[in-house]
């Protein structure tokens, strides 16, 4: 069976609205519009005014407002039309939503999905382009899942929806529009994908690609083209950024020994330079057979010109030379 | 004895309403001494924290309520028990109003475990039922508040909310964002303007190009109240309550009162202003006097009365200064204690790599289920 | 030919203003013909950039200006050399009229080289001098227009700042932030909300609590022009550029108006207003459309004339077309040119660590020194 | 002679507006208050209400003042009262002063200096405390400061103001009272240090330490009782976060062998992460005799109470402990 991720995220919220009565879901041109991108498709028309809400163009003012329903007993799930708008709400993310349940002492926890487009999308340029995988990471109090397939959409979502804690889902643009084969098990309304557990797409023995989001999609099409020169790539969907499911990478470089880390976002600071300090300073650093390398964004503002961007993301061209540089493989 | 009076508020002033709330308000003896009892304990509990953090016992910011004690209390005996609190760092008489004990308060200013936040909150994160805090980043509660009005619409809870936030908060760009989706959607919140002349050490006049606070929520009804007035307030309050109670949407309301101190205790408070101002409120417009001065001359209590009110409450308050200092931090076992309401972190990192937090829950995590 | 000729402007509407500009406006034929030549090429420029859309050779978003020329035509004829703009994303008119060329600005949306900003920036990030963009976050432009307008005064070069959002945009709190400071500091800015009846797809109506956004700068004169009135727009900015010239603080514009197209190009626009109210407005009020016949009618101009402009206006658009598809994308010895202005990283990183890529300078950096 | 943090930035500012008509201070309580933490005493009554100007509580809003009117060619000093304060403002940060040079290919820069004190003070809870620095390091387009001594305050902070980028300048509260030595040189009103550099405070041969802000300080502080025990730490000073100093850390290291890192912010995805990464994949891997070790921030946010701000936060002592384990030193 083929679902898109467009489809995997609207069903996913479809059914937790359904599930509980306390879930709404708040952003601009969510409602009557179906959503920017169309991941809201219909719930208006299924749920109403009360639970289905647009908003006007003021995202540090209901991302507020969804914070302090989280606070109230509510369970909602605020839309960033992008990630990018995220920024205007950043401080009552961190400060309001991540913070509060701490600094109460276990009093007032706010249950909040926070979700939306994030990273990269095509044509956008530096504004509309960039991954805030790193910075929310950065930061505990927060859960931060950055899915990649349709199943991992799904489950996840419903996963955060469920979860009392604030959860940011990064979702990505160039994704919503693909069909991805899915089980059975995940269309049933009891499916759930645990938050902070990766997932190994693909076993392989000489390598570890370690990466989420998009980045997934590129590591197992480098992975395909790495098998024809007798390389055979792991390739980790980390699924969740904060927990970081640091067994799962650490089993398969034991097994492997050699990791690239993979994604679109920037690479100071960002989730590849976690993974890697992490390996270094644990003990699977002792079964590294080579360097860590990075592949990422490259360190500039996203440009407009289509040959310019992609020479700012990374290929599955550059995986493929990256991984080959590090095996010695001609 | 007399059993109630009735007296008159100065006039308030009015932002698209055609009538405001009565300025003949009357209350009964029993609620009167109430209102004076809160007054007074905030008043001793705060001087109580000044002490402290002058003998270095409380750490960071303390920002104390002296001089706004009508505010809290007036608002406070207007609301019903399912309305709901969101204030900001100037938090600790609206803790105390909400439900905890100067105790609560003060262990929590001393960082002890018998604090209503374990001492993980401090000064500015103080909360209790109903009542969301303690917000130190101005402004940032009042789109909190919004959204926690907007739960009490959802759930027909027949709540409203109050958010409060000061002159200087006044002009901060998310308040008017909050405004409009309130007004739009008809939340039942009060906004309130705490306006005690200055934001730090910035007057008004210097921060706002309007400082008539009470017109500042545009096509928001709009109320001005003299703050130093516990009975104008509360019947402003209960004004604006019956408006967001009866669907009509939010309510503006501006209480114009004074803090006595510095704006955190580190701040000395009289290098923007003059002793002489403070002075002249403290003897002219002083929010517990004036309401004592009522009370007297109506024989709503004797003198006799209220000393004892001022003797019981300045024991409790310097017992609870007893117990708090006696009392102990948590220990490093809650280090890690309630990042989470259900943490998926298989350890917690320490300074190190090497050590490792165990994340547990102690608190009651509201909203788990 | 009359060589000029008068009209008269839809009232305008007033707030915190005792007499607003003069509904009687006066125009000569030279200035005329150069109005309805910049709209004309506008409307040309914009519908071959949503041909060029639908052949996919622009990417990503691309909001076209299609009804709203006058607001924009309008408001550059009362500006002197020394005043600035900036505005949000829909931006391909103002970038044309600040002075860069149709190829400028077609090349740019194609991520062409000849682009105004090598094809870095593309539809919503255009720039020149006075000119400050082409911004891509809904009300940013804001703070930042105030900014300029603070530079203005600073350096007290006789200009003032123009600064443009829409309805969508006008309840962004960085906006109430802006008009207060401007407000304070007396700064010389214009605010302008293009009022064109939806933020995406959403009426003004469900997203603004007052609508009327001229009184919505509080304390800042404000108003209300017809927007599909050149003249009319010319006027108030005239009126309101003397204001902010004489020190007496900033003005705000709401200019109603009206888009075609849907909100960029992937919109088809006709989920949330009908195709009826589309045709209406093209009908009754079209900017450029009315103009024409207000200039026919006074003899400003005759038929012959107006389609020889029409004509030369065509042509200049169909040939910067060609020539922008004929131009090429920078090379990527330009993909880390220009990340600072002066660039102290010793390499600049590419997508691996074993790639790294040049920084060089191309631009003028026009505050380096 | 002696200077403390305070005074070296407060004279280096007072410097460059003497030097530079163009040069403004704009925050809170900037001018008639002489500076929340007094950093700008005197300059209001010496430069007046035209230079020095006092805001009211809108970092949005004047956040974004200061950088257009740095793009309009003046040389804005915007002050936060603290980093805190700054996620207000971070969109017009990010997205107007970052990246506006590139998208419009060279032409629009913005030379704007953003300061203020970062990271943890003192008994200011979880609101208070946070560390800026990954994040804006994160982001190119910025250059990103984060001085420790008075010599670094004064001569990087004039760099700052004359260098035509955006520059974040990250202070720390609790070193403004401190006095330090500085030579006469540092005085000199030439003097400037230059930006992306980093000093070596101490040098040693035993294991490099290498931090920013008052990280440099616990550094010192433990390699001076690490020197008891025969450990000769050497010591680094990063001064930038962007751009990050590897020749001088990768240099260190190749002798050393052994490398901690320590800062005080969280350690996900934090600076030593990516110092950890950089070595990683860079050549110097090869020099390493153990593990990358990162001392940072608890994973928390920052509690009130003194002795759980305290465990929080990095001590010289976990620096020792950490230090011993890497080098099997008892
Ligand atoms: C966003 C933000 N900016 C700055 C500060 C620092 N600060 C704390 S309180 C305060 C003054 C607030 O004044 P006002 O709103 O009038 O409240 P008051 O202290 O008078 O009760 C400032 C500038 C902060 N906490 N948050
Ligand atoms: C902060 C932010 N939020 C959301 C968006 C997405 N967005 C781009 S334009 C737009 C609508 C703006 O409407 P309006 O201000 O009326 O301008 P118009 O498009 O009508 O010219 C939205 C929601 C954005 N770019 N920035
Ligand atoms: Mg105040
Ligand atoms: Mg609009």
């Amino acid at each position: 069976k083929q679902l898109t991720v467009r489809d995997a995220l609207n069903s996913a919220i479809d059914e937790e609205m359904e599930r509980d009565e306390r879930v709404f879901l708040m952003g601009e041109e969510v409602a009557q519009y179906d959503g920017a991108y169309k991941i809201s498709r219909g719930l208006w028309k299924k749920y109403g005014d009360k639970r289905v809400i647009d908003t006007p163009i003021t995202e540090m003012g209901f991302g507020g407002i969804t914070v302090g329903a989280a606070m109230a007993g509510l369970r909602p799930i605020c839309e960033f039309m992008t990630f990018n708008f995220s920024m205007q709400a950043i401080d009552q993310i961190i400060n309001s939503a991540a913070k509060t349940l701490y600094m109460s002492a276990g009093e007032v926890n706010v249950p909040i999905v926070i979700r939306g487009p994030n990273g990269a999308a095509a044509g956008v340029a530096a504004q509309h382009s960039q991954c805030f995988g790193a910075w929310y990471s950065h930061c505990p109090g927060l859960k931060v899942i950055s899915p990649y397939s349709s199943e991992d959409c799904r489950g996840l979502l419903k996963a955060a929806i469920r979860d009392p804690d604030p959860v940011v889902f990064l979702e990505n643009e160039i994704l919503y529009g693909i069909p991805m084969d899915v089980s059975d098990e995940v269309m049933s309304k009891d499916f759930v994908v645990p938050i902070g557990k990766a997932k190994i797409e693909r076993p392989g023995s000489s390598v570890t690609l370690v990466s989420h989001s998009r980045g997934v999609q590129l590591c197992l099409e480098a992975a395909k083209e790495l098998s024809g020169s007798g390389v055979d790539c792991e390739v980790i969907n980390l699924r969740s950024l904060r927990p970081l499911d640091m067994e799962t990478v650490e089993k398969s470089l034991e097994k492997t020994h050699h990791i690239v880390t993979v994604e679109q976002g920037w690479a100071s600071s960002g989730i590849g330079a976690e993974i890697s300090a992490r390996i270094a300073e644990s003990k699977s650093f002792f079964f590294l057979d080579a360097p860590i390398l990075r592949v990422s964004g490259a360190d500039i503002p996203m440009p407009y010109a289509k040959t310019l961007e992609a020479a700012c993301l990374p290929q599955p061209q550059d995986i493929v030379r990256t991984v080959k540089t590090l095996l010695n493989v001609k | 004895y007399s059993t109630e009076a009735t007296f008159e508020t100065k006039p308030f002033k009015l932002h698209k309403l055609e009538e405001g709330p009565s300025t003949s308000v009357t209350i009964g003896r029993d609620e009167a001494l109430l209102l004076y009892r809160q007054m007074q304990t905030i008043r001793r509990m705060e001087t109580a924290a000044g002490n402290l953090y002058k003998e270095k016992a409380i750490r960071g910011f303390c920002h104390l309520y002296s001089g706004q004690e009508a505010c809290a209390v007036g608002m406070k005996a207007s609301m019903i028990s399912a309305d709901s609190v969101i204030t900001a760092y100037r938090a600790h008489g609206w803790t105390y109003l909400m439900g905890v004990s100067p105790v609560g308060v003060l262990a929590e200013l001393l960082g002890r475990k018998g604090g209503c936040a374990r001492g993980k909150g401090g000064s500015m994160h103080m909360y209790t039922k109903n009542f969301y805090g303690g917000n130190g980043i101005v402004g940032a509660q009042v789109p909190l508040g919004a959204g926690i009005g907007f739960a009490h619409k959802y759930k027909g809870d027949g709540g409203i909310n109050i958010s409060l936030y000061g002159d200087g908060a006044a002009n901060q760009g998310q308040l008017f964002e909050a405004y409009n989706m309130a007004k739009l959607w008809n939340l039942p919140c009060i906004f309130v303007c705490e306006n005690n002349g200055y934001g730090m050490g910035t007057s008004a006049e210097r921060a706002s190009a309007n400082t008539n606070y009470y017109q500042r929520g545009e096509y928001i009804p709009g109320i001005w109240v003299d703050g130093m007035d516990v009975l104008a307030v509360r019947e402003a309050t209960r004004f604006a309550r019956a408006m967001c109670a009866e669907g009509k949407g939010p309510v503006l309301l501006e209480t114009a009162t004074y803090r006595y101190h510095g704006h955190s205790m580190s701040d000395p408070g009289t290098s923007y202003r003059t002793r002489e101002e403070i002075q002249e409120v403290r003897q002219s417009r002083d929010p517990i006097t004036s309401f004592k001065d009522k009370m007297l001359n109506s024989n709503l209590a004797t003198a006799e009365e209220l000393k004892q009110i001022d003797t019981s409450v300045r024991e409790e308050i310097d017992k609870a200064v007893k117990a708090s200092k006696s009392d102990s931090e948590i220990g490093l076992d809650e280090l890690a204690a309630d990042i989470y309401a259900v943490n998926l972190e298989p350890v917690i990192r320490g300074v190190t790599s090497l050590d490792t937090v165990k994340h547990v829950n102690i608190g009651s995590r509201v909203n788990l289920n």
